[in-house]
């Protein structure tokens, strides 16, 4: 039984990363293949703890595991993050069959500022700080 | 373009605990599991690299409180003092010593001139890393 | 527990945390300098009397007995070394007081040289190959550092070629101790040579064995290995230069003098003739080298490589008497060269330059300077009754006892091309008048200060000593050298004293 | 937040007294920690509401993770089919998150999710710009957006 | 005492400095107390040796190395000391005088005295290899002598051509006397010289006497090595006086002496000492007579003496033997005269030139009167004792084993050539027109002259009374020679035979030539300067030259700067050399079996094969940093795959942290650049190639060889009872083998250092003290 | 069962650190070569993991858990260096 | 697999050695860096591979029972990796500076020390 589940999860943790991978090597341009490889990456990597986990069946495996997928969660989007941005604002054009892009048009690239554009939005008052 | 973010920043703090938690702990049981004094010295440091990249150097010196170099120099003064307890006790250098000190209940601290050492190790590990990095980082 | 066996790293390892923490005190950094290698020299003499009393000292690090534990062997070639040491790491600190700019001082120069005399004497008494490598490195790093310290260009340049060679040659030697742990399964030296010694066809411990020697030889700068040297050893500042001029190459050829006696002893009409040959292209390379300089340090670094083929010559041979020749050259050869370039730091710090047509005058102005020079200068050049004669005149005799005519015109007319670059010197610096385009007589006529002034000449007159005592009271020198030579002429002594401790 | 650094602290400290470290050890410590801080919460304002938390922490997984699985076969499709379907675009989220911890998290959870890419933040922190994979929908997306965020909100606050 | 009396002249030159502050202007007189006492010593030994018997004097110094400070003291060496303390005594007066207020006058002396000292240590030596030290020690005192006008850049050269020609014979005299002492088994030129051992049988025999041969040769200035002599004139008077006269060039000549009655008595010795003794005799009477510097004419007139004397050695009968002793003493007093007063003309007229002095008998009438008795001997008129060495060459020669007649010849053309040289260098200065000299010519004073006239006094009393000298010394020093017991008879008047014929047409021939010098010099001149284009100093240049050009040729082509040239060489040695030895001691086996390994351990191998040739020749730095990367990563696989967890974290974390510090700095430097052409790529892969072909074959090889087994299984069983840990490779790292660790964690702080001073160090700090 | 999965798995991990890698060699941009790398790292976690079970060795874990709490900071780095706007 | 690994040694060498010869600073010490890798792996290598025992011993147990990996190489390798670690980054440092200083990248306009 176990071992199905284990099976089960490795099998599904490698589909993942193949698909990162297969992602990654055609999607058309940067944030798209980012897409599909941090995630599925990630995805993938922690269910092979958890068969891990599975498989082991012991406290101590899976506190490591458990361990493991909090660091994964915590450190990959911030990678993901780092590297898209990075990417972005250093020109890496996007596809051309992007549909839209709300950050070009508010990022200055001389005095370096990115703006949110609700600057004089009153109309979203929601989330603005209460003037002090 | 400015290089830090509040994401990135914020993230290094939740993250760089964890990791030095982790690298103590890693120093602590290398003797039975894979770790030990080197290993738990790299990740501890990349706790520290992590914290420099968010927030620069002059930040990561305050955190650091000491200079690096001060960390490696404890850290080699840690190493050699592994050996002196055996030179005092007439064994040949870097005979490991071994008290077993009790602890309340039925468990027992393991202290040797081993753990020393691999402290030493640790710190000049890391010491020597964030020498490295901010030093570069500077320039 | 022979703690003497220990101390010549524990000194140094000690002193160079120590200077690091103390990182910001660059006064306490020089009293330690001058403290802990005096004590360095202290613990080299401690050593080599008992060395001398009972032959081979013998500690297992860690009590594990050998050959599972790192050993630390003295034999009396290690205790010379090792006292060796001592005496270049006091002179060094010495000079160092007055000759080193603040800006080294305050970024690491003592800690460097500490480190790199514990990576040295370490290198000179352990008994496992691994563990020599680790001393190799620690001495290698430190000379890295010592090498680009203060950035100049020509710094950057040499220690780029420094660099990438001798680290061709760490990786040559690690890829070398694990084929032969992968063959033998050991790596305590004595363990190896039983082991080695053994073997019926021990045909792939001779292919390993020869890159053992093409790493060692390329930290001793043999024929044609050398590059590294002439491209660096005349860039830092000088008391680095002496330093490394002493000690460094010469690890190299101790480390070959260790492995190829007590190891590699099993083809030996293979490999020592290889070693005799490139002994031969050493000696004659580096001194035509030097011959076609005109910088002081230079000219001095090539002749380091030129005599480092003596120094191998004697091992090539594999003779009682050409042991004893090749261990007294090294002896002579460290305090010796070490001393020239301590001069030409001397005469560097009154004229500013090393380049011999912006010296001159200093025999009429500096008289005692001058003899100074002259004494480890024609001791180079094998003049007697100086300690080089008496090194050259046995490694000659050694190799005519093998027949080997060849090499011994060859050592001579070396010796002859030395004398030449050393007058060549000597008429340049000391006899040439100040040349006109040098106003001023450069800092000829002001002089040094005189606190700075005992912390230059005391270690120089102090070097030129020894290389007195070693010609004029050269029999104690002999006798040490014989011993060594005839531990190293019967290995199993050496075998005995290390691994005889597990029967008990 | 700082709740859970301290329940951890204690977990740990149990898993050190007790001297066994087994992951059912320290999981009985963070319990027992747990315990304590919820007895502790009210005195403390640093912890006040800490309690609440590990339960919608809980709900919260679980919603994450059925996102994630659907988010993921959506774009496992997209890039296992010869043809995209996909619509790129960069779009800007106005955030309700406003402490540092609360927009990283929020970022992290939706860079984790299929098909959307946290890119940065306005400089005054109103707007979070993120790369979507597909934005037939806007809308929708935007509401899932929010939806996700209130969440978070919840545990966080 | 002995050794007190050899090393006192060192001593004394130590004390010199402070002697010179306390004695002044007196310094000469007072040093000369030294050799005038030795003289007294050593003349105090004559009676031990009067019956041939020798003295064997014994200090320990290296009895290791068999080195040792023993003297002997037979006729030969007390000759020599005697004449060396003596002609020194007045030597050092002279110096005083000549040089006075000299600033240099007390480095002077120091050297002089070391000169002196050496020389008596290399004469009265029994120990081969003591001999030699005090050999070189001349050589290189010498050298400071010749150069002793330093500031001078002829000067500089002319004392560097002595140094080089006499330490260059000297290093083969060294090859010698090795040979030597193999063929003896002793040290000693007592044990030698009475050992049974049949020298010339031995197979060394040739090599050791060749090698020899040439050392006493480069010394004493034979053809073709005499060019350095004449130079050697750039050193002051004394020195010279003293250098030609009774030490430096005497040494050759003794060692041949020394030798000859154990390595004499073959063809190939006596042979080779004839032809060069007469070339040189031959050579140096002509050169002499076409010079006109008086300086450059005694010396010429001096290697004639060399030649001389190594003819007499060469054809070594009784009789030549007694010529020999007689001719040494006798030039040595004539030449030790001669060159004293050449240094008092030149001292009072300012000018060497002999052809710029005449007339100088009226204002400077006892130097001339003295140079008339010095002249004399030169000549070999009677009644001087150069007369008496004459007469004895000539008959030795006549009586010559072999080609008497043709010696004979050559004898009396030197000779002839040589009384010319005598009236050139006695008429030429003291008679004629008196001539503007750059001074007013005066009379020398006394301490310049006090010498000069005892020697010639000496010269005059030995030809009157040959006797004393022979009965005293000269019997004994042939005796020595000669090695057997040896009764000699000198005479003034042999009665009217063929030397004396010869000699009264030498004299006549040679005024003849005198007559006709003025008008032979053009002729001469020419001669001399296409000789000069040819000879042997020519060669020497030649020499000096090529080794600089050679010198440079090799290190343009070895240390040629290009990191890129260094490392080829290096790869081609490290791998063509391990790949020759492991072809001939082991062989080729290439192993193409890979059915041991899983499919994703090959996906693992490619991985890190293809990630390395990425990061080889791909264009973008980062992509090469990035490939590197995933090398680390695939190592680590290895490293996981092949159980060895710590590895695999280590080499993770450290390919991180490169990765890091690569991209801290690749920042500042430039994209890649192709720097090289294609054919240097094709070069340079093709030698990786090899290299990574050598280092495959030599991993195959050793895979297949496991000799003994490993020392671990130690680590696995004793890791938990004995060192109390579970994971043994770290328990190797911080217990068994804990003191590599040590040995790590200083080269990681070498490291911090290293990397913090370049960072920081800046350039312009550099240059304060 | 668990075997073949085992070698299944191992198969999917080969091929996609090869697609993986091959995109790293591509590029063009390198935020596209760290990512790849960044990948790389992911299926090295998941390959550590099988590994485990292939093993029967929990220790290997560790070695995941100390590359998942430190790997990402090449891509830190990296991100720095493209941020500084460097050439390639 | 030692087999297949001793061409992967091979290449890696050939690798690291080519780039070495390179005229850029950059390339050498990618050339380094990969050497040191090549040494790594060849120790490990030569002392055998071991599939899934690595020289661990388990909770509970004394000793290690049956095969393990050697433990020995896989210390000198780490000791090994650590200095290597340490050299290149002294390294690395080292190029930039001389590239500051020098103004080239190009190794062979660094041969002013020695000609
Ligand atoms: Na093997
Ligand atoms: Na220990």
């Amino acid at each position: 039984m176990s071992e199905a589940v284990v099976s089960i999860l490795l099998v599904a943790g490698a589909s993942f990363m193949m698909l990162a991978a297969i992602g990654i090597l055609r999607l058309p341009d940067l944030t798209t293949r980012m897409h599909a490889s941090t995630k599925a990456g990630a995805m993938g990597a922690m269910l092979v703890m958890i068969g891990v986990a599975v498989h082991f069946a012991d406290s101590a495996v899976s506190t490591r595991a458990l361990a493991f997928i909090v660091f994964v969660l915590l450190t990959a989007p911030v990678a993901a993050h780092v590297i898209a941005r990075a990417g972005y604002f250093t020109g890496i054009d996007l596809w051309p069959g992007s549909v839209k892009d709300e950050l070009r048009e508010r990022y200055d690239p001389d005095t370096h500022t990115l703006s949110s554009g609700l600057e004089h939005d009153s109309q979203h008052t929601e989330n603005s700080e209460p003037p002090s | 373009m400015k290089s830090n973010t509040l994401i990135l920043r914020t993230a290094a703090l939740a993250i760089m605990p964890l990791q030095l938690m982790f690298s103590v702990f890693l120093l602590l049981r290398g003797h039975d599991e894979p770790g030990g004094g080197f290993i738990g010295g790299l990740v501890a440091a990349s706790a520290f690299v992590l914290y420099a990249f968010s927030f620069g150097v002059g930040s990561t010196r305050k955190l650091l409180r000491v200079s690096p170099k001060d960390l490696l120099a404890v850290g080699l003064l840690f190493g050699l003092a592994s050996t002196i307890p055996s030179l005092l006790a007439g064994e040949a250098m870097l005979t490991a010593l071994w008290w077993q000190l009790p602890l309340p209940g039925e468990g027992y601290l393991k202290l040797s001139t081993v753990l020393v050492f691999d402290i030493g190790v640790y710190l000049a590990v890391l010491g020597t890393l964030m020498t490295f990095v901010i030093g570069l980082m500077e320039s | 527990m022979k703690l003497e066996v220990v101390l010549p790293i524990l000194i140094p390892l000690t002193a160079g945390a120590l200077s690091l923490a103390l990182w910001r005190s660059v006064r306490l950094q020089r009293l330690l300098g001058v403290l802990a290698t005096g004590l360095l020299l202290a613990a080299g003499i401690w050593l080599m009397r008992s060395t001398v009393e009972q032959g081979f000292l013998v500690v297992e690090m860690g009590s594990w007995p050998a050959p599972y534990s790192i050993v630390f062997v003295s034999d009396v070639l290690s205790a010379i070394m090792v006292l060796l040491t001592g005496i270049i790491g006091l002179a060094i600190a010495i000079y160092s007081l007055a000759s080193t700019p603040t800006g080294h001082e305050k970024f690491g120069y003592y800690p460097l040289m500490h480190l790199l005399l514990a990576g040295v004497a370490g290198a000179f008494l352990t008994g496992d190959i691994f563990n020599l490598f680790v001393w190799f490195e620690v001495m290698l790093l430190a000379s890295f550092a010592l090498l680009t310290l203060g950035g100049e260009r020509a710094q950057m340049e040499g220690a780029i070629k420094y660099v990438t060679l001798n680290l061709f040659s760490s990786a040559l030697f690690l890829s070398a101790v694990g084929l032969l742990y992968g063959m033998v399964g050991t790596l305590n030296m004595a363990d190896i040579a039983q082991k080695v010694n053994s073997l019926e066809d021990p045909g792939m411990i001779t292919v390993v064995s020869l890159m053992f020697m093409i790493s060692f030889g390329i930290k001793a700068a043999a024929f044609p290995l050398f590059f590294w040297l002439p491209a660096s050893y005349h860039t830092p500042q000088v008391a680095v230069s002496a330093l490394f001029a002493g000690l460094l190459t010469k690890v190299g050829v101790y480390a070959l003098y260790r492995v190829f006696t007590l190891m590699f002893t099993q083809d030996i009409g293979y490999t020592h003739n290889i070693l005799l040959w490139a002994a031969a292209l050493t000696m004659l390379t580096g001194v035509l080298g030097a011959a076609a300089q005109f910088e002081f340090r230079r000219i001095l670094s090539f002749h380091i490589v030129s005599q480092i083929g003596y120094m191998l010559l004697g091992l090539a041979l594999l003779s009682p008497l050409a042991l004893v020749g090749g261990v007294f050259y090294i002896m002579h050869h460290i305090i010796v060269k070490t001393n020239l370039f301590l001069v030409s730091g001397i005469t560097y710090r009154l004229m500013g330059s090393y380049e011999l047509k912006n010296l001159g005058g200093f025999y009429r102005q500096r008289p005692y300077l001058a003899i100074l020079f002259l004494i480890p200068a024609l001791s180079l050049a094998g003049i007697p009754p100086l300690s080089g004669f008496f090194a050259k005149f046995i490694v000659v005799r050694a190799s005519l006892e093998s027949s080997e005519y060849l090499i011994a015109a060859i050592a001579l007319v070396v010796g002859l091309l030395t004398l030449y670059s050393m007058i060549k010197i000597w008429a340049e610096v000391f006899w040439k008048q100040v040349p006109d385009h040098v106003t001023d007589g450069g800092g000829l006529n002001s002089g040094l200060q005189t606190r700075h002034t005992l912390a230059y000449y005391a270690p120089v007159i102090g070097l030129a000593t020894c290389t007195l005592i070693i010609g004029l009271y050269g029999q104690p020198i002999y006798s040490l050298a014989e011993m060594a030579a005839h531990q190293l002429m019967n290995p199993q002594l050496y075998i005995d004293a290390v691994l005889g401790g597990q029967a008990k | 937040m700082i709740g859970l650094f301290w329940n951890l602290l204690l977990a740990l400290a149990w898993v050190a007294l007790s001297g066994s470290v087994t992951g059912m050890n320290l999981l009985a410590g963070f319990l027992f920690g747990y315990l304590a801080l919820m007895v502790l919460q009210n005195q403390l304002p640093v912890l006040k509401g800490y309690s609440r938390r590990i339960p919608r922490l809980g709900a919260f997984l679980v919603f994450f993770l059925k996102e994630l699985v659907k988010s993921n076969v959506r774009v496992a499709y997209d890039i296992a089919t010869p043809v995209w379907y996909m619509n790129p675009g960069v779009i800007a989220f106005p955030l309700e998150a406003r402490t540092d911890m609360e927009i990283m998290f929020l970022s992290s959870v939706i860079s984790l999710t299929p098909g959307t890419l946290s890119l940065d933040v306005s400089d005054d922190r109103r707007v979070l710009f993120i790369h979507a994979m597909f934005l037939q929908d806007e809308d929708q997306l935007r509401n899932d957006l929010r939806e996700l965020e209130h969440r978070i909100l919840k545990i966080m606050r | 005492m002995m050794l007190l009396a050899v090393l006192s002249g060192f001593l004394l030159a130590l004390a010199v400095p402070v002697l010179y502050r306390l004695t002044g202007r007196y310094i000469g007189w007072f040093l000369a107390l030294l050799p005038a006492s030795l003289t007294a010593y050593f003349a105090g030994l004559i009676p031990a040796i009067r019956d041939g018997g020798s003295l064997l004097i014994e200090n320990q110094w290296m009895p290791g190395l068999g080195v040792s400070l023993d003297f002997l003291v037979d006729g030969l060496s007390l000759v020599f000391a005697l004449l060396i303390s003596s002609i020194g005594t007045f030597i050092l007066i002279y110096a005083g005088s000549y040089l006075k207020g000299h600033r240099d006058l007390a480095r002077f002396y120091v050297i002089m005295l070391s000169f002196m000292a050496s020389m008596l240590g290399l004469v009265l030596s029994d120990n081969l290899i003591a001999f030699f030290v005090f050999w070189e020690l001349t050589s290189i005192t010498s050298y400071l002598l010749i150069g002793f006008n330093h500031e001078d850049v002829e000067a500089r050269k002319c004392a560097l051509q002595g140094l080089f020609v006499t330490a260059g014979g000297g290093l083969v005299l060294m090859a010698g006397l090795i040979l030597l002492i193999f063929i003896t088994g002793s040290y000693s030129f007592a044990d030698i010289l009475s050992s049974d051992v049949s020298i010339h049988d031995h197979g060394y025999y040739t090599a050791a006497a060749i090698c020899i041969l040439i050392g006493a040769f480069t010394k004493s200035a034979q053809v073709p090595f005499h060019f350095w002599l004449p130079n050697a004139m750039a050193a002051p008077t004394p020195v010279s006086a003293f250098l030609h006269s009774a030490t430096m060039v005497k040494a050759g000549i003794y060692l041949l002496a020394r030798l000859n009655s154990s390595m004499g008595e073959t063809l190939l010795w006596s042979h080779t000492l004839m032809v060069v003794g007469t070339a040189t005799m031959i050579t140096g009477t002509y050169l002499a007579f076409s010079s006109t510097g008086i300086k450059k004419v005694l010396a010429y007139s001096t290697v004639f003496a060399l030649g001389t004397l190594t003819l007499m050695i060469g054809v070594g009968t009784e009789l030549a033997i007694t010529a020999f002793v007689c001719m040494l003493v006798a030039h040595s007093l004539y030449k030790g005269a001669l060159f004293m007063l050449a240094g008092a003309l030149d001292h009072e007229t300012g000018t060497k030139d002999l052809t710029k002095m005449g007339g100088l008998r009226r204002s400077m009438p006892w130097t001339s009167a003295i140079a008339c008795m010095a002249v004399l001997s030169l000549a070999g008129i009677p009644p001087l004792f150069g007369f008496v060495a004459k007469e004895l060459i000539f008959e030795s020669l006549l009586n010559a084993p072999v080609g008497g007649w043709a010696l004979t010849t050559f004898a009396l053309v030197s000779s002839m050539l040589l009384v010319a040289v005598a009236c050139l260098v006695f008429f030429k200065p003291f008679f004629g027109p008196p001539q503007d000299t750059p001074r007013q010519p005066h009379e020398a004073p006394f301490s310049m002259l006090i010498g000069p006239a005892t020697l010639s006094l000496f010269s005059l009393f030995f030809g009157l009374a040959p006797f004393v000298p022979e009965v005293l010394l000269l019997n004994p020093a042939v005796t020595a020679i000669f090695g057997g017991d040896v009764q000699t008879a000198l005479a003034l008047w042999h009665g009217v035979n063929i030397p004396l014929m010869l000699s009264v047409v030498s004299l006549l021939a040679g005024s003849l030539l005198f007559a006709r010098w003025q008008a032979l010099q053009p002729g001469l001149a020419i001669i001399n300067t296409v000789a000069g284009r040819v000879g042997p100093e020519a060669a020497y240049f030649r020499m000096m030259q090529g080794i600089t050009q050679i010198a440079g040729w090799q290190t343009r082509l070895l240390q040629n700067g290009v990191l890129g040239v260094y490392l080829l060489t290096l790869v081609l040695v490290t791998f063509g050399l391990t790949g020759y030895t492991l072809f001939s001691r082991n062989g080729i086996h290439l192993s193409l079996d890979f059915s041991d390994g899983y499919f994703y351990e090959f996906g693992i191998a490619l991985l890190i094969v293809t990630a390395t040739v990425f990061a080889s020749i791909t264009k973008s730095r980062l992509g090469s940093v990035a490939s590197m990367g995933v090398l680390g990563f695939g190592v680590a696989l290895i490293f996981i795959h092949f159980s060895a967890p710590d590895l695999g974290i280590t080499q993770l974390l450290v390919e991180t942290l490169t990765v890091i510090l690569l991209v801290l700095v690749l920042f500042k430097l430039p994209p890649f650049a192709s720097f090289s052409s294609p054919l240097e790529r094709c070069r340079d892969l093709a030698v990786a190639v090899f290299a990574g072909v050598v280092m495959t074959l030599l991993t195959l090889a050793v895979l297949d060889i496991r000799y003994f087994d490993s020392i671990s299984r130690y680590y696995i069983e004793n890791s938990y009872e004995l060192a109390f840990g579970k994971n043994i490779v770290n328990v190797i790292l911080v217990d068994f083998r804990q003191l590599d660790t040590l040995g790590e964690i200083f080269v990681l702080g070498l490291a911090a250092i290293g990397v913090y001073a370049m960072v920081k160090l800046k350039a312009e700090d550099q240059h304060k003290p | 069962m668990l075997s073949i999965a085992i070698d299944v798995v191992y198969f999917m991990l080969s091929l996609a650190l090869l697609f993986a890698f091959i995109r790293l060699t591509r590029g063009p941009s390198l935020p596209d070569r760290v990512v790849a790398l960044e990948l790389i790292a992911s299926v090295v976690f998941g390959y550590v993991g099988v590994h485990a079970i292939d093993t029967g060795v929990s220790s290997f874990l560790d070695v995941a858990i100390v590359i998942a709490l430190t790997a990402f900071l090449a891509a830190i780095g990296f991100a720095r260096f493209v941020e500084r706007g460097a050439k390639e | 697999m030692e087999t297949l690994m001793a061409y992967v040694i091979g290449i890696l060498f050939a690798a690291s050695i080519y780039m070495m010869l390179r005229r850029s600073i950059v390339k050498l010490v990618i050339g380094l860096i990969i050497l040191s890798n090549a040494a790594n792996l060849l120790i490990f290598v030569v002392s055998g591979l071991t599939r899934g025992s690595p020289p661990l011993i388990p909770d509970g147990a004394g000793e290690v029972t049956g095969v393990v990996a050697d433990p020995l190489p896989q210390a000198l390798i780490l000791t090994a990796i650590v200095i290597a670690f340490s050299v290149l980054a002294f390294a690395v440092v080292l190029i930039r500076r001389a590239y500051e200083v020098v103004g080239t990248d190009d190794l062979d306009e660094m041969k002013d020390t020695d000609t």
